[in-house]
């Protein structure tokens, strides 16, 4: 009963993955291009500036928002700073352990960062406290709670809707130093960035892998997009090669895919 | 002073009324077992993990099994936002919890194998060591694991002079005392005592009277929780 | 003739501890209530600002204490700041590796440090240098040289003992900046907790266990008391129950010993 | 705008050019097999062991092989000074460095084994992930390790408005999207493929041919280098 | 054909070192107390603000200087600061794993820190920029991208010569900010440092030895040297004693090879 | 300048005399062996482990036993007080204390087998690694490990161009060289050799013979310490 939540799938069920996808179906019933269902619930953490729980079938995904103050990075002096954490805690799957983030937690966060910062998610000139001496930090935490697969997509949409959700504490230069005004307004969001995952998996391309297809998947291509189908980010990720054909179809899916998933956030809100 | 059945605390609770609580078993798909708990503002997850082999195995023990707990926070949890590096805190509290939790099980049973609880507190609000150790004990009986009894916890203290149970996060900081309890009410044991802040003999005894009282309300939500689980179950399986 | 000194101490040993103690007898012919011998010396290491050096039996603890400045806790802004550290050094006992601090030695900091704050050790409010900027900051630091059981009541009076010797350096804001006054006096004790750890073995409870005792123990209970009989911490740890008569007789017998301990340090400095 | 050919970049390129591009392979005495890489301003050595026995052993696997990457900066590399200890971004770059040259390895036939790969970034000025994909590749020929195809590696993007190739540091910085991309020319496959920044359907295809073609030009340089110094080998030998 | 580079050495092959080396030979032909062959190369990483490349054999070496700014130690407020870094990275030799520096690359960095340092290399009591608050800081970063033996020679050398080809960034202070003035000046040598190391094998005192030899070696002595003949560093490395006759014999030595490897920076650059 | 007899350091110190040493032997009942010294204001602890088999077992060499050091400063010895965490001086003076101590035991007769020697500082006045090795020596004694000789650890230097023995702390930070020794004096061999400073080869010369009379005195305290810790235990077992 408990098996396929993640661990080891065995090889008999990875060819059967696999001889499945390869003539068009899926084991759990879905087209290649099904998405699980998705769902979108904002709030979650009341006393954090802003926050989301997404699902996507088992795959469960929060986002934190902070909204604090600190210096500007060193090349961008004038801009606010926007840093993307992501922790895939033990209790996700059978296979984490404890420990400092790995490759996997680390390319999430960077792959959702990315996708935010490129589609200039939040005007990040508008964020200056005192001219290159402070900014407006937003940090977004990410916290895998159910790892079922599609993680990338989960935690984007996580991301984007709980930045969506926020409400920012207004600071205010007193004496020299930054303090909170006590005033809080809505964060203005410029964009509303969603990423597709696609798996080529026995020769095929899916979207919205779970686990077991990820084990079985030869190689992973993201693409993130914009509401106005621009691409905002690509991440490709697996031992796997692509043809040029394979991408520029995953793209076409990807951008066919985006706004279905984009209106669960917003709708959602 | 506490005779004074008029009188409310901050957010409107009589000297011996728990916060709201609610509990939920199975939560979590992928883990063996789990619970989610809310206990005022707080909102903690537990996963089990096992019975399973002991990895790496040089830890393993060959007459029994072991348990391994880890108390977490995330980030969002607190205001300010916490690293997600390990505190000496978290590192304490993770020890406790082993200690509160392992009389309940048969450890016994399992040689060569570990049961591995993971507590990850999404909001604290004070209190979150007990509500941790509440819902990992509904988290190992939804893993089908054999408990001598369910461990419930919750704790009392002193704020503004009165004996109180179950403080909050503002009680905690600004009370005179806090005594987080866990306790196995059919087996009458005591699995976790801690106490922080300044109390009489006297007032530490009606403490742990308070604490206890209250890990047995908490007990009964424990098992409502589980009966929960168990009918939906039931009723699934039925179709 | 080194056997019990540390180390994995046989079954049969542990056995015989047991009964013995189920008993009311202990292997080293003391009561069940009695201390080994505790020495307490002050002023060990001339260059802190105050120290102590504390033997329980063969346990070896000496408590280094330093008065510096530095920024306040954010929720405590307006009050001075006390930080316990310890370390299990690896000469204190053969099965002590090298490295970062592991459980034992966090939770007997922690343990420690709760005592002295519960207890109002110093007037905490009292400490500011520059209102909500600078305060000053006391560094407790525990260093264990020999383990033979009970290090927490070592410690605790390790600490105690060092901070009553202590020579306060006086700070003051010279243009803006914390410097040093060239002034000192001694710092202000308001009170003089003492803990008292007993051990279950064998259904008992002892006071002051070994370190073959506590390889024997079924659990601990730590209760840390000041001079007015409050008490200001308690610690059970260990991986079995007690039941609410164990703790109340454990209190009972802490506050009866509670006097004896603390008579080595208030006749010691 | 691209077709205008009088525009010249700030480094004086046209939009579809390389920047100046020299390897050397067989640079370190102590690797099984090495190359230097000059691209533009950057300069990146990289050293292969391999294939070798894995230690430690339990990362070894009975049926194949093991690739290994670092990706790592020196602390003079850019300016200011990079702390040593290695940051997320170089995880990322190790991690997609890996998956990038895998494909071009025969792994299954070095069962137990590992073959490591070292790229160090002596002068980084926009693109070392890339430039240090093309040297490994030749460092892994260069250790005699049979490879399906090389890989190439070459960034294309979109600077003030133009899509361009191969972006330099400053380009990179103040563009508006970069896109690195690995390519096997023979097997036709892409094995890196990143995009940072806000590209239309139709630029990003545009971007991916002139990728594309960046890459197959680095395929002959890397040829070259191979075979120079499969000659000099040849003329040491022959004395 | 890629024996001897690095990685164990055969016993046999420590056993001919050891033998040929008692008979007054070396297996690569050279004399007991020649140095393979020396090049330096600067200005090789142009964006540092100094940098060098050194090969001695097959060893090679990357030294890179920045000099940026920051507050002096406190045991030295007027001072400058002069910081060595060494990596030895995982491609320089097939034993070498990546990871935090060990006592080796730790080793290597203080040792060509003290030659500097101790030499006088540059003077830092001209260094300041705020009084007390903030002044030049050197940052020498080693980059060891083969290690084919005698890592200091070279890497003292490395440092030297990357230090006297180095342009310095002049900072001011502009409304009490540290800020760049845009104007540079070569950094001001005072001193040209160099170490000779000896290894002690089969009984005899030998110069730059291989790695090979360093297998095989009993003990090493470096011995750093100014350009008046003054000794401004000592480091003893290795398992075995040394009589204070091999010491004598040793610093006389050290001091015949000096000027000849100075040769190789005074000339070089 | 030395020849002057009458001139005098700032602690009253002739320019060849050791600072006050106290050396106790078998000072901590866990260790198989320990030592305790005092050299000036310089408080050092020392206790072995060992001959004890390898953990872990990878580390344990078929043919011969190891020596594994530990030096480590106390947070409370230094004004100001130092960071817990190892230094990279930290390391170096690990490194070269078990070089030092290395050439006095038969390692060969313990194969599969570690020595342990870790030495705790107390209070640091300057030549903390000397007198750790001074103490270290008398701790292996002590454990009943045999010794080809004792080895004997002690600075020499030069302080306002004087040559002197046994820096202090003071003479250390504001001298103008500093030169830590360590020597086996019936076999005549220097085990540890450090130079930190400017010295003419005239005055090093001086200060290697200077730091060996040095050593030969400390080494006749070691002695004496061993035969009280000898006499005080045929008198226990007299009894």
């Amino acid at each position: 009963m408990k098996s396929g939540k993640g661990g080891f799938t065995s090889r008999l069920k990875l060819k059967r993955i696999q001889e499945a996808i390869s003539s068009g179906k899926r084991l759990d019933g879905r087209g290649l291009e099904d998405y699980r269902d998705i769902r979108v619930k904002t709030g979650v953490i009341e006393k954090a500036d802003g926050s989301s729980e997404v699902f996507i079938g088992d795959t469960r995904v929060i986002a934190g928002i902070e909204i604090s103050h600190g210096p500007p990075f060193e090349d961008t002096p004038g801009e606010g700073i926007l840093i993307c954490n992501a922790e895939i805690v033990p209790l996700a799957s059978p296979d984490i352990e404890p420990g400092p983030p790995d490759e996997v937690s680390v390319e999430l966060a960077r792959v959702v960062d990315r996708g935010l910062r490129s589609a200039g998610i939040v005007d990040f000139s508008k964020m200056e406290i005192i001219p290159k001496k402070t900014v407006y930090v937003i940090n977004v935490d990410l916290f895998v709670l159910n790892h079922a697969g599609n993680l990338i997509d989960a935690s984007t949409l996580a991301a984007v809707a709980a930045l969506r959700s926020t409400i920012k504490p207004i600071f205010e230069v007193r004496n020299g130093e930054v303090v909170p005004s006590g005033r809080k307004e809505p964060l203005e969001i410029k964009s509303t960035p969603v990423s597709v995952t696609l798996s080529k998996i026995g020769g095929a391309l899916i979207v919205d892998p779970t686990s077991e297809e990820e084990d079985a998947m030869e190689t992973r291509l993201t693409i993130t997009l914009d509401e106005k189908g621009n691409v905002c980010a690509i991440q490709k990720s697996g031992p796997e090669a692509l043809t040029p054909e394979e991408v520029r179809k995953a793209i076409s899916i990807a951008a066919s895919k985006a706004p279905e998933i984009r209106s669960k956030i917003i709708g959602g809100t | 002073m506490s005779s004074n059945e008029e009188w409310r605390r901050v957010d409107g609770r009589r000297w011996d009324e728990l916060r709201e609580i609610r509990i939920e078993s199975g939560v979590l798909p992928n883990a063996d077992g789990s619970a989610y708990i809310e206990m005022g503002r707080n909102k903690i997850i537990v996963g089990v993990y096992g019975p399973r082999e002991m990895h790496p195995k040089h830890l393993a023990r060959p007459h029994t099994g072991i348990l391994r707990c880890r108390y977490h926070m995330a980030p969002f949890s607190t205001e300010p936002r916490r690293s997600p590096a390990p505190s000496r805190r978290d590192m304490e509290i993770t020890m406790v919890m082993r200690y509160a939790l392992e009389p309940a099980i048969f450890l016994e049973r399992y040689p060569r194998s570990t049961i591995d609880v993971y507590a990850e507190v999404l909001q604290a609000d004070g209190g979150t060591r007990c509500a941790s150790i509440t819902a990992a004990a509904v988290a190992l009986a939804d893993a089908g694991i054999p408990l001598k009894d369910l461990v419930a916890a919750c704790s009392a203290g002193k704020y503004e002079g009165r004996i109180v149970l179950d403080l909050n996060d503002h009680e905690d900081k600004y009370g005179e005392a806090d005594l987080p309890l866990a306790y196995m009410p059919n087996l009458g044991s005591i699995t976790l005592l801690q106490m922080d802040g300044l109390l009489s003999p006297e007032e530490l005894d009606r403490c742990i009277n308070l604490a206890i009282e209250g890990c047995r309300k908490i007990y009964e939500v424990q098992r409502e929780a589980l009966k929960r689980k168990y009918e939906a179950k039931k009723e699934v399986e039925g179709n």
